[in-house]
């Protein structure tokens, strides 16, 4: 599925994902003690790096940002959907260019280092989302800093959950899908 | 210990736009160890049914009482586990709840979580396989790489792991070559003979005439009847209003012009002696 | 080839890329235009392999002697979208084959492939939605269809882009028999009205009895095609293979071993009855 | 099948409804940024007004614009607070350690709790008025431009519309999956972080399975159906202007040039 990233099955996955990820914001969701924010742990971003570790750059990305984004653009954040998606692109980028660093070698070590820089760049990318949020809506910068600062605890429990689930989770997709290509192909 | 429902409703999406009576005021009771046909047509509340013997739903009002458990709207959801094991759900296309690296590891899967050891878990794992007819050559494998009609009997055996005193399964012969539907239904067969309750949603009557020793009828969330499937197939025209299909011996039974039959013959075995008493019966 | 012939297999051969084993060996058979032709066979035998080859979805294994011809057009690499044009699947999961988000949308879907103009492609919409009974659906989600009504949605998308071959794999083995009778009714309508060849895959002994000519599939060999009556009283050899024989054939077996003798040229359900009326009769 | 609903989106017929999804993306997009304008009491006032008109437009009740804003009440409140406390200028009428209550922290303060609300108002009237395949569609069109620098738009498009058409599937097929697991033993809200996490792969894996089967089959349907790549192709739904994308266009229009007139240089 990698090897094509254009074929029709690879984009049809894709859009399957996307959908995947959708439904883990909204189905799979762990309610946390919050003072702001969306007080609940959601695997669309555990989902959303693993779409961009195994589809690749590209469509793992695609993915995301129709997943991520979309949930927020037709769930009443809509305003701020565009910065969900900026995020993603933030996101995919970084991972993307340390996996290509390790020449794409998936070992453990890799995917779990992987997994804890997808949660670290979330927590600094969801810390600028909640500034521009704050400039958006007309707050002083200073303000804007505080606020994304106080909502910063739950983004952590986030970011660990994505750490946490992402090495689990890659490997046994790549598991299955090994054996069902192996199948199917 | 039998199983019994009392005015049971359910409603999905209760207050919103989208409300949906699911079960509406069902009510009977089950005997123990007997082989029990679920049937109705499409979107009749079968499912909707099955999902309350495990606690996967629970009444809106009424009460439930199996396997010692009393269940109304106000059960939580704690202390259901011991419940999960002694009622065995096997859901449509079950091969879809597969996961595990391997065969052996996705049946433990049930046993696992009940409580058990590893060792035992094994152990009933691997007598389970065998017996739904999966080779010990590929307990190790994936269970991706398996066939459809494997994967069918992995699945099934992930649940019937637990040995549990009821089973419940949803077509679980759908999409099977007649052989594999057949060795399939001779499982559950033997394991209500082994002294458990079967219950079997299905659409196929030739199934229900031949196994079944107790009916539910459901038709719009409401059990229309409740009886031993002579009786529930006894009349044409109540199965022809409520669109249920005849048996295809008692169909062809009722075309034989002249023949008197006792009772209404509901399987092959039965047709052939009822034809035998017509023809030799006059000598 | 024939002229009346719409499918051609000439020594087929086709194994699947990264295996090794041929899925079919030598496989030859004809199809005759405007009939029914049933494929049956156990799991894994080779059928959806076979409906594959036949519109360019897989191409057979490189072998001088092999062709497959669809209406006088030989299947290969540069013809498959000739072909296509002509050959219609619809396929087992009805959820699988819906492309677009809206009954109308799914329908046009083909059309839209062929850059058939839109005014063109809403009235062909129209009319082939009404041809399956299904018009007043045109703006309906799949998520609100039942399993049967995508069945007739597939269907009509297919027939929007006038095929003259219409394969069905499996098309109604996930469907409950409601469903699965009314695909069936408006196959046979359409075959009529239309010209149309149908080939259709199934497990379904009703299905296939409905064909003109039956072909069966042992892993991967064709060992025979006949008509459905002769096909269907070849019992040992069905059993042998893991096939059901239809209800007649299993009575006719049954009666015989109880010493119900009857004779040979008794065949279908109403010979069956006829025979048995005028045993009693003469009782 | 359960009968789930993607998105807020609510059925109705009002000439809100009637605009292009297109139109009212657009729209949208520029009021949000319209309301930047608005810098004292009446260009607040008028934007106020301009939204709730639109609201009014809608011809959908109260409660469902209250119940878009109920979500985000306390970030709204916590955001003015905060502008409240640390705000400094004009005059000081309360003031501790690193808190102080002054004349413009108040009026900010207010400023902020007025354009949080209606930023959120007036996204909620396009999303509850149109249809999350519309607003797919008139993405797509929005991003047309991008084919310039070699964006795969049509791809992308594809993407999105398969996204949006197995949401529904893929959500019922979770919930099976998870009732399935659930039979087995398993227990989803119970334990601390690592098990729940833990807990999703026997969620997770079948319906990456489900998934990729889904995509083997959907492949071969769409191409025995003919199709090549979005080339050549016509389209069967499009998307048509109407008379009431202009009337909305006046209304914007209106709106600016009242809020460039009545706000202080
Ligand atoms: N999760 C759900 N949410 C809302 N409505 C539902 C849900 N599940 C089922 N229903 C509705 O409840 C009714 C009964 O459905 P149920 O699935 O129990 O029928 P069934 O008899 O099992 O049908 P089938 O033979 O197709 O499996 C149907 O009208 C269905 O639309
Ligand atoms: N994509 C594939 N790659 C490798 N092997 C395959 C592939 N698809 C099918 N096979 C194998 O080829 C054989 C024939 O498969 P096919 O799908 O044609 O069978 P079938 O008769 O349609 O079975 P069923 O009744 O289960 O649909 C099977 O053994 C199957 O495992
Ligand atoms: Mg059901
Ligand atoms: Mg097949």
């Amino acid at each position: 599925m990698k090897t094509d990233k254009n074929s029709l099955q690879a984009l049809i996955f894709t859009g399957l994902f996307a959908a995947i990820i959708y439904i883990g914001i909204w189905v799979l969701r762990i309610p946390v003690p919050a003072m702001v924010g969306r007080p609940f742990i959601h695997f669309g971003n555990t989902l959303t790096a693993v779409a961009i570790l195994y589809l690749g750059y590209r469509n793992g990305m695609i993915a995301g940002i129709i997943g991520l984004g979309g949930f927020d653009l037709l769930n009443g954040y809509a305003a701020t959907s565009w910065l969900t998606m900026l995020e993603v692109v933030v996101v995919a980028t970084v991972l993307s260019l340390i996996f290509k660093g390790m020449n794409y070698q998936d070992s453990k070590k890799n995917i779990i280092i992987l997994g804890i820089v997808a949660g670290v760049t979330k927590i600094f990318t969801t810390y600028c989302v909640s500034i521009v949020e704050a400039l958006m809506v007309g707050t002083s910068l200073q303000v804007a800093y505080i606020g994304a600062f106080v909502s910063l605890p739950a983004t952590v429990i986030n970011s660990i959950s994505t750490a946490i689930c992402t090495p689990i989770l890659y490997f046994a997709l790549k598991d299955a899908t090994r054996v069902i290509m192996k199948k199917a192909k | 210990m039998s199983i019994k429902f009392e005015n049971v409703n359910y409603v999905y999406f209760p207050g919103t736009t989208m409300e949906k009576k699911g079960l509406d005021n069902v009510s009977f009771e089950l005997l123990d160890n007997s082989f029990i046909a679920l049937i109705g047509h499409t979107g009749s509340g079968k499912s909707t049914l099955m999902q309350h013997f495990n606690a996967l739903l629970k009444p809106s009002s009424g009460t439930i009482d199996i396997a010692g458990y009393h269940i109304t709207s106000q059960t939580g959801n704690k202390n259901l586990k011991k419940l999960r094991k002694e009622v065995g759900l096997v859901f449509q296309f079950p091969e879809s709840q597969l996961f595990e690296n391997t065969v052996l590891d996705d049946v433990k899967f049930g046993p696992k979580n009940f409580g058990m050891s590893d060792k035992e878990a094994e152990a009933k794992a691997k007598k389970w396989l065998e017996q739904v007819g999966v080779s010990t050559g590929v307990i190790s494998k994936s269970p991706f790489e398996l066939s459809g009609g494997q994967m069918r009997r992995v699945a099934i055996a992930g649940v019937m792991v637990n040995e549990p005193q009821i089973l419940c399964l949803d077509e679980p012969g759908a999409g099977l070559d007649p052989r594999a539907r057949e060795e399939m239904m001779q499982i559950f067969v033997n394991y209500q003979k082994a002294g458990h309750t079967v219950i079997l949603v299905t659409h196929n009557m030739d199934d229900v005439a031949k196994y079944a020793d107790d009916v539910l009828v459901m038709e719009h969330g409401k059990l229309i009847k409740h009886d031993k499937p002579q009786k529930v197939f006894e009349n044409e025209e109540w199965l022809k209003k409520h669109y249920l299909d005849e048996p295809t011996s008692s169909l062809f039974a009722s075309s034989l012009k002249g023949f008197r039959f006792k009772e209404n013959p509901l399987t092959i075995k039965e047709l052939v002696d009822g034809i035998k008493e017509n023809v030799q019966g006059g000598v | 080839m024939h002229k009346d012939d719409a499918v051609e297999f000439q020594h087929v051969k086709f194994t699947y890329p990264d295996t090794k084993k041929a899925v079919l060996k030598d496989v030859n058979f004809t199809v005759k235009k405007g009939s029914w032709t049933s494929l049956i066979g156990h799991n894994g035998s080779g059928k959806s392999t076979i409906s594959k080859l036949i519109n360019g979805l897989l191409l057979p294994d490189e072998n001088s002697n092999s062709k497959i011809t669809v209406l006088g057009t030989p299947v290969t690499a540069e013809n498959i979208w000739n072909i296509r044009e002509k050959v219609g699947i619809v396929f087992q999961n009805p959820d699988n084959q819906f492309v677009g988000a809206t009954v109308g949308d799914d329908v046009a879907f083909g059309l839209e492939n062929r850059g058939v103009p839109r005014e063109e492609m809403i009235k062909t919409v129209r009319n082939v939605l009404s041809e399956v009974g299904m018009l007043e659906y045109i703006d309906s989600e799949p998520a609100n269809l039942s399993g049967g009504q995508k069945q007739r949605i597939a269907i009509a998308g297919i027939l929007a882009v006038e095929p003259k071959i219409i394969i069905l794999d499996e098309s109604t083995s996930m469907l409950d028999p409601s469903g699965r009778k009314q695909v069936l009714k408006i196959i046979s309508e359409l075959m009529q009205k239309k010209d149309l060849t149908v080939i259709s895959i199934t497990h379904d002994i009703d299905e296939a009895s409905m064909a003109d000519s039956v072909i069966v599939l042992n892993d991967g060999e064709i060992i025979d095609q006949d008509p459905p009556e002769k096909i269907f009283n070849k019992t040992s050899m069905l059993k042998q293979i893991g096939l059901d024989i239809p209800f007649t054939n299993k009575l006719i077996l049954e009666l015989n071993k109880n010493g119900i003798r009857v004779p040979q040229n008794v065949k279908t359900k109403d010979e069956l009855k006829q025979y048995l009326c005028q045993l009693n009769l003469k009782m | 099948m359960s009968k789930i609903i993607i998105g807020r989106y609510i059925p109705g017929d009002s000439l809100v409804y009637k605009m292009d999804p297109r139109g009212k993306l657009l729209i949208t997009i520029l009021f949000i940024l319209a309301i930047f304008l608005a810098n004292n009491p009446i260009t607040y006032a008028i934007i106020t007004l301009f939204c709730f008109l639109a609201i009014i437009a809608t011809g959908l009740k109260a409660r469902v614009f209250l119940n878009g804003v109920k979500p985000l009440i306390g970030l709204i409140f916590f955001t003015s607070l905060l502008q409240l406390f640390f705000m400094t200028g004009g005059k000081v009428f309360w003031h501790w350690w690193i808190f102080s209550i002054s004349s413009y922290g108040i009026v900010n303060a207010i400023y902020i709790f007025v354009r949080f609300t209606l930023i959120i108002l007036i996204s909620t009237v396009m999303t509850v008025t149109t249809m999350p395949l519309e607003i797919a569609d008139a993405m797509e069109w929005l991003l047309k431009p991008l084919k310039v620098v070699k964006v795969p738009v049509d791809k992308i498009a594809l993407v999105i519309s398969i996204a949006l058409r197995f949401v529904p599937t893929l959500f019922d097929e979770t919930l099976k999956i998870m009732n399935a697991q659930r039979s087995r033993g398993a227990d989803f809200n119970d334990g601390g972080l690592i098990k729940r996490a833990k807990a999703i792969a026997p969620i997770l894996i079948p319906l990456f399975i489900h998934s990729l089967e889904t995509a083997i089959d959907l492949s071969t349907a769409m191409e025995s159906r003919g199709y090549r790549g979005s080339e050549g192709r016509t389209k069967y739904r499009v998307l048509n202007w109407s008379k009431y994308d202009l009337i909305s266009l006046a209304y914007f229009v209106l709106l600016v040039g009242l809020l460039l007139i009545f706000r202080t240089h």
